[in-house]
């Protein structure tokens, strides 16, 4: 018979999901007051560069195409998940040092800056991979299904939700419990407290900018086996982001992780009772929220307003 | 933006040259490589830029959404179309009111909110639309539209224009195209506007001069939606269709990229000179490369990083430095009121 | 009856209380100084006065009228202006607009959208007179971002004067000013008094005690001392904190 | 703009348009585009609206092969009535808006005589509006979208894919008899999807089977892990899922991996071939196409070695369907115009709808024609499954059987499709 519990299961997952693909943003918009429009195009270029990767050898000179290819899937898997955020990074300071040409002015030369980058980001990848769309291959260790209350259960999506987790948890100690994640908090909001703490701005925004670019770049190699990849997936990511970000209130960290479960949650609920409402849902959600809260679940008064 | 000469006038010499332009286009556009369709649609675009600048440029409110009050332009024109009257002013009024009535909704959440918020809330809210737009297949067609839309005829009572051809839309749009070129231009400069113009200088010190900051943008917003609306409608209209792409988060962008490509944050006109350069780079350069938005993406990226003024901003500069000499002999104030 | 009044107001931002317990008022034609070392809590007073802060407790009221809660253009409209000690004026618009767009007659006509708001006559003579009497009438054309600083701290109070308010709140109005900047804005304040209600805060002595009819010494949020200049010299505790340093 | 411009000018500009609006009533209207253009040695342009973008991108890429390799083919033998054939392209996006802005293009500035392309419906329905209007014709290669030939035909329209109809008959009865009786649809929330659901609905209700639940699945979706606990739980004996482009392919890799496809039978309607091939691990079940590249008749390894001549770097080992239905559109109306000694678009349309190809030259196993009455072309039907024992890497379909057109004639078509009549057609000779 239908029982709830799966569908709970499948929410919580997705909803991990969730929140690991607005993180980047978050820590951008939170930290820098930047809104990174090309959040999505990150994202889809770490899952392109993941499957230049994993996928048939690169035509790389004198065999070291073949050499990597030779490597076991588990290993360059897991290397996949640390080169293709750290590409995608390098581009992150690229466009960072764009931005700063912005700092000061309205900040919504920012949010245009970026928007012109995803254009540019996503045209790029058109026209380096085609517009045919890729699978990306996983070890077998973390695919098929296994059985769980008489379900078959999809094992890399467990597996993605545990990356997710502890994504989030290495963000959350970053901030949190780093002499770095307090320097960046102020920095958001006092440029002469981080001086006096012997930081500089510049580097520092770079260094957020990166990190937050990295952590989109993850959250592509992650969600690529189950999205797949293609050259418009960015979209796919950059909208639940910022629906989950204002649900949970601009630079509130947990407000984002709550938002992403919330999110998850609706849509997995209401895929097992109206599924033709479950992407609808997480609208209604956002509506429902912002009619009574309207600086989301924990937003304050966000120094963005000013 | 600042004030320009003759912003006391009601229709202003360069008004005149630009209707004066437009109205022969019908006769070499077809010799330039180009055709009718295409000045269809830079109208209708041109139309929806000047209502979104009075937001973004007088106002300084980035709206991010507002490809929803287009779309929702269309849909209602065809709606209306369909259910009410197959009457086009019935019909543009319906996509009008329409905009406009989404567009209250949307400010009351937004009106108070500024800068990055603003622009979070109102793509929030463009998605919304957008999405509703994709889900109700009964009422909009879903992804594949809201078909066929009619180009119903221009009825004046004693005389009836009929619309079906490129060429006389052209003329139609290009009539209102100058009606809205005439409203946004008086209520940019009348007390509103530059109530607005001051909201978005110092919305602190406009409020401690008594003016409900709040209120007035709500109306800059609803004012905007409403030409968003007409615009919806006409392009509704042109492509015999309504579709719930010009809603999504791109086509939001790309009227903010026109607009401020085009200098729209430093001049009337700027709009206008923003939808030209990015409808006849589409059309141009994608006729040549598939990746066209790879180069346009670039020349915005490069505006916005060197010349934000965007083209009106070098425009101006040029007219700057060739007026150096011989302002030297009259007094520098010339260039305002 | 005072023109403006606070009774007992306090304000916490968090844990932090910022005013407590303040008491304040201001009579038609009074020029009421506030003094204090700076994170005393004159500017949060001031905007509490102006409807930008909503005070926690207490009162504020305009001609006996409770104001308190109303937001900053209600209370502008009651005929209370205010002028900034970081300038605060619309940098693109020319002296002659920024001072015009004050002015409650256009006010009154902000919602017109139908007709020019350039070009209109009447507006432009009050407005200039305005200026003329901040010495801006040659500057009227003038940009406000191209107006040199002293310049620009004129324009400040002459965009608070446009309003024809009944009380006027000066924050810091010779802020950054050389002593001939000072002189001269002085005089203009000068020339007022008697007219209208004046609040001002003010780090300069000589500005204050030369001007006020009533000085009121701030600190840690609270008022320490109030009286005439005259009294408050004698004032111990204003001695022993030594006054000028507050400079 | 400087104040030279005086009173003069204003009312000099008044009068024109004054002018203007009184001649553009009476130049332009009453609306009837006949258009001529001029023809001795001028080349004959077609205008190839295919998707480079969006969700069927990579689909209307090989559509896009599969028609040029056709027009160079007929280049190479001299063109078409002597006339070089010339073609042009813009990405239609997948997106309705924009393939309509590229349709007037296409007529108006580039003069083209002929339109091809389009995957997704709303795309084909767009710019037949557009075609119609100037009485272009215009070929929707590989829409199959029920209401294509029904009631979204037209009489500049042909119709070149088998519709979702079409498909769901050649594998739902057989399914209902031999597998079970209880069904359980996925439907993509768009009009294909709903009409080929429909259509599965009834056939199967027909055949005495049951349809247990109908889950709508919203374009774009990405993650169906939901669903597929759903019908875990609802346990059908058959899945009929209509969801198509890159939404399917998803789809059909998660079914794959999870091992659902074993749980219970899924018939599918057609798939692209270029969806399949983007992840060959995650074909389930038994589906429909109109054509596969390793069919034992003549001329079809002929094809595909010039297909594969000429292929770009981007391109699919072999030809699909896809590309297949591009090249017999293209090839059958070239001819068509050959035959008829005239570019006229009325002589070209009464020809293509008598137009016979028989099953050799269109390198399908019976005789395919066109219906007169709604411009869709009536072809043989094919039922394939994963080919357990592939000769090499391409050969991942194993054909189980083919129905004859006149077996899985889809009923509704006929009754729903009103084409107008030809004098209501603008001429267009170009």
């Amino acid at each position: 018979m239908f029982t709830l519990i799966p569908f709970l299961i499948n929410g919580l997952t997705l909803g991990l999901l969730f929140a690991l693909i607005a993180l980047g943003f978050m820590l951008i918009v939170g930290v820098m007051e930047q809104i990174n429009l090309a959040h999505g195009s990150l994202f889809a270029l770490g899952a392109y560069v993941a499957y230049a990767l994993l996928g048939p050898p690169l035509p790389l000179p004198v065999g070291v195409g073949e050499w990597w290819a030779g490597l076991p899937l588990g290993l360059r898997y897991v290397l996949a998940l640390v080169i293709a955020p750290c590409i995608v990074g390098l581009l992150g300071i690229l466009i960072e040092q764009g931005m700063r040409r912005t700092y000061g002015k309205d900040p919504l030369f920012g949010l245009l800056l970026t928007f012109g980058a995803a254009m540019v980001i996503e045209d790029v990848i058109r026209s380096v991979w085609g517009t045919r769309d890729y699978i990306l291959p996983t070890p077998d260790a973390i695919s098929g299904g296994f059985i769980a209350l008489n379900l078959i259960w999809s094992t890399y999506r467990f597996f993605a939700a545990f990356a997710a987790a502890v994504f989030i948890l290495l963000t959350w100690l970053l901030i949190e419990r780093t002499r770095f994640g307090a320097v960046i908090k102020a920095g958001a909001h006092d440029s002469e407290m981080v001086r006096a703490l012997g930081y500089d701005l510049a580097k520092l925004r770079i260094a957020v900018f990166a990190i937050g670019t990295m952590l989109a770049a993850a959250a592509g190699v992650i969600m690529a086996p189950i999205w797949g990849i293609r050259p418009h997936m960015g979209v796919d990511a950059v909208i639940p982001a910022f629906l989950i970000i204002v649900l949970g209130g601009v630079g509130s960290f947990w407000g984002a992780v709550i938002a992403g479960l919330m999110v998850g949650m609706v849509i997995g609920l209401t895929a097992a009772y109206a599924s033709e409402w479950s992407l609808l849902s997480m609208y209604i959600l956002l509506i429902v929220v912002v009619t009574f809260r309207s600086r989301g679940l924990f937003g304050k008064k966000s120094i963005l307003e000013a | 933006m600042q004030t320009p000469a003759h912003a006391g006038r009601l229709i202003t010499p360069a008004m005149v040259g630009v209707a004066l332009v437009l109205l022969t286009v019908p006769l070499w556009i077809a010799k330039v490589g180009l055709y009718q369709y295409i000045g269809v649609e830079i109208l209708i675009w041109a139309i929806y830029a000047l209502g979104f600048n009075l937001l973004l440029g007088t106002a300084g409110l980035p709206s991010f959404g507002h490809g929803a009050f287009f779309g929702i332009g269309a849909y209602a024109f065809g709606l209306t179309q369909f259910h009410v009257a197959a009457n086009l002013w019935v019909c543009l009024l319906g996509g009008i009111l329409a905009a406009s009535l989404a567009g209250a909704l949307v400010a009351g959440f937004v009106a108070r909110r500024r800068g990055i918020y603003f622009a979070f809330l109102t793509i929030a809210f463009g998605q919304v639309f957008w999405f509703i737009a994709m889900k109700a297949r009964n009422v909009t067609g879903g992804e594949d539209g809201l078909l066929p839309i009619a180009r119903l005829p221009a009825d004046f009572g004693i005389v009836s224009f009929d619309l079906t051809g490129n060429t006389a839309l052209y003329f139609f749009v290009l009539a209102l195209f100058l009606v809205t070129v005439v409203a946004l231009w008086r209520l940019t400069y009348s007390p509103f506007g530059r109530v607005l113009s001051a909201i978005r200088q110092s919305e602190l010190r406009a409020a401690h001069l008594g003016y409900q900051v709040v209120l007035f943008k709500m109306l800059a917003f609803i004012a905007s939606a409403a030409f968003a609306g007409l615009a919806g409608s006409l392009f509704a209209m042109a492509q015999g269709g309504a579709f719930p792409e010009v809603m999504a988060l791109h086509y939001s962008g790309y009227i903010v990229m026109m607009v401020l490509v085009g200098g729209g944050l430093v001049s009337f006109w700027g709009p206008v000179i923003g939808v030209v350069v990015f409808l006849l780079a589409r059309d141009l350069l994608g006729a040549v490369t598939l990746t066209w938005m790879l180069w346009f993406g670039l020349l915005f990226v490069a505006v916005i990083l060197f010349k934000p003024e965007g083209i009106a901003g070098v425009f101006q500069d040029l007219r700057r430095r060739f007026s150096r000499q011989p302002a030297q002999a009259q007094p520098a104030a010339r260039s305002t009121p | 009856m005072s023109a403006l009044e606070a009774r007992q107001v306090h304000v916490r931002f968090g844990d932090r209380v910022v005013l407590e317990e303040m008491n304040f008022s201001v009579a038609p034609g009074e020029l009421h100084g506030i003094m204090g070392p700076n994170g005393a809590g004159k500017t949060t007073f001031f905007n509490v006065l102006t409807g930008r802060v909503r005070p926690s407790r207490g009162q504020v009221l305009v001609d006996g009228k409770d104001v308190t809660g109303l937001p900053p253009h209600r209370i502008a409209a009651l005929g209370v202006a205010r002028s900034f000690q970081i300038m605060t004026l619309f940098d693109e618009f020319s002296a002659l607009e920024n001072v015009a767009l004050a002015r409650p007659a256009f006010r009154a006509q902000a919602l017109h959208g139908h007709r020019a708001a350039i070009g209109d006559a009447e507006t432009d003579a009050a407005a200039l007179s305005v200026l003329d009497e901040v010495g801006l009438g040659s500057k009227a054309q003038v940009l406000a971002r191209d107006l040199s600083y002293g310049e620009r701290r004129a324009l400040e109070i002459a965009v608070a004067l446009a309003q024809e308010p009944r009380v006027l709140c000066l924050d810091e109005p010779t802020s950054g000013l050389g002593s001939d900047g000072i002189a001269r804005i002085a005089e203009m304040v000068r020339r007022l008094k008697g007219r209208l209600a004046i609040v001002a805060i003010e780090h300069d002595m000589e500005f204050l005690f030369g001007l006020a009819d009533r000085i009121s010494v701030v600190h840690w949020g609270q008022v320490i001392a109030r009286g005439r200049p005259d009294e408050l010299k004698a004032n111990p505790w204003v001695r022993r904190s030594n006054l000028g340093r507050f400079g | 703009m400087t104040d030279r411009i005086t009173r003069r000018g204003l009312v000099k500009g008044g009068t024109m348009l004054a002018g203007a609006a009184a001649g553009f009533g009476t130049i332009y209207g009453p609306w009837k585009h006949n258009r001529a253009y001029a023809q001795e040695g001028k080349p004959i342009k077609i205008g190839l609206t295919c998707d480079a973008s969006g969700m069927y991108g990579a689909s209307g890429r090989d559509e896009l092969r599969g028609i040029t390799m056709c027009i160079d083919e007929f280049n190479a033998n001299g063109g078409v009535l002597g006339r070089k054939i010339e073609w042009i392209t813009a990405d239609t996006e997948t997106n309705p808006a924009t393939a309509s802005r590229v349709a007037e293009r296409f007529i108006t500035r580039e003069d083209c005589s002929i339109l091809i392309g389009a995957i997704h419906s709303g795309v084909a329905n767009a710019i037949t509006q557009v075609a119609e209007k100037y009485g272009t014709i215009y070929l929707n290669s590989n829409s199959s979208a029920p209401t294509e030939a029904g009631e979204n035909c037209s009489r500049v329209k042909f119709v070149w894919d088998g519709n979702g109809t079409n498909f769901t008959m050649s594998s739902v009865k057989a399914a209902v008899e031999r597998v079970g009786k209880k069904w359980l649809l996925l439907t993509n929330d768009y009009v294909w999807g709903h009409e080929t659901s429909d259509a599965t609905r009834k056939l199967v209700e027909e055949a005495g089977g049951e349809i247990i639940d109908n889950l709508l699945i919203p374009q774009n979706t990405r993650d169906f892990t939901s669903y597929l606990l759903n019908i875990q739980q609802m346990a059908p004996e058959v899945v009929a899922p209509a969801v198509g482009g890159d939404d399917g392919k998803i789809l059909r890799a998660q079914v794959a991996e999870l091992g659902l496809d074993k749980q219970a039978a899924w018939v599918q309607s057609q798939q692209d071939w270029p969806d399949v091939w983007a992840a060959p691990d995650s074909i389930i079940g038994i589906f429909g196409t109109n054509w596969y590249h390793k069919l034992k008749l003549p001329g079809v390894d002929d094809f595909v070695k010039r297909w594969q001549a000429r292929a770009d770097a981007d391109a699919i080992p072999v030809p699909g369907n896809v590309s297949y239905c591009g090249y017999m559109a293209m090839r059958e109306t070239l001819r068509a115009i050959e035959r008829v000694g005239t570019t006229n678009n009325i002589a070209i349309i009464k020809e293509l709808e008598q137009l016979k190809i028989p099953a050799a030259d269109r390198m399908q196993d019976y005789d395919a024609w066109m219906n007169p009455d709604t411009h869709h072309l009536q072809q043989t039907i094919y039922l394939a499954r994963r080919n357990p024992n592939p000769v090499d890497d391409t050969d991942l379909y194993e054909i189980i059987s083919a129905s004859k057109p006149e077996d899985v004639v889809d009923p509704e078509e006929g009754k729903l499709c009103k084409l107008a009549p030809y004098e209501q057609i603008p001429t267009v000779d170009g």
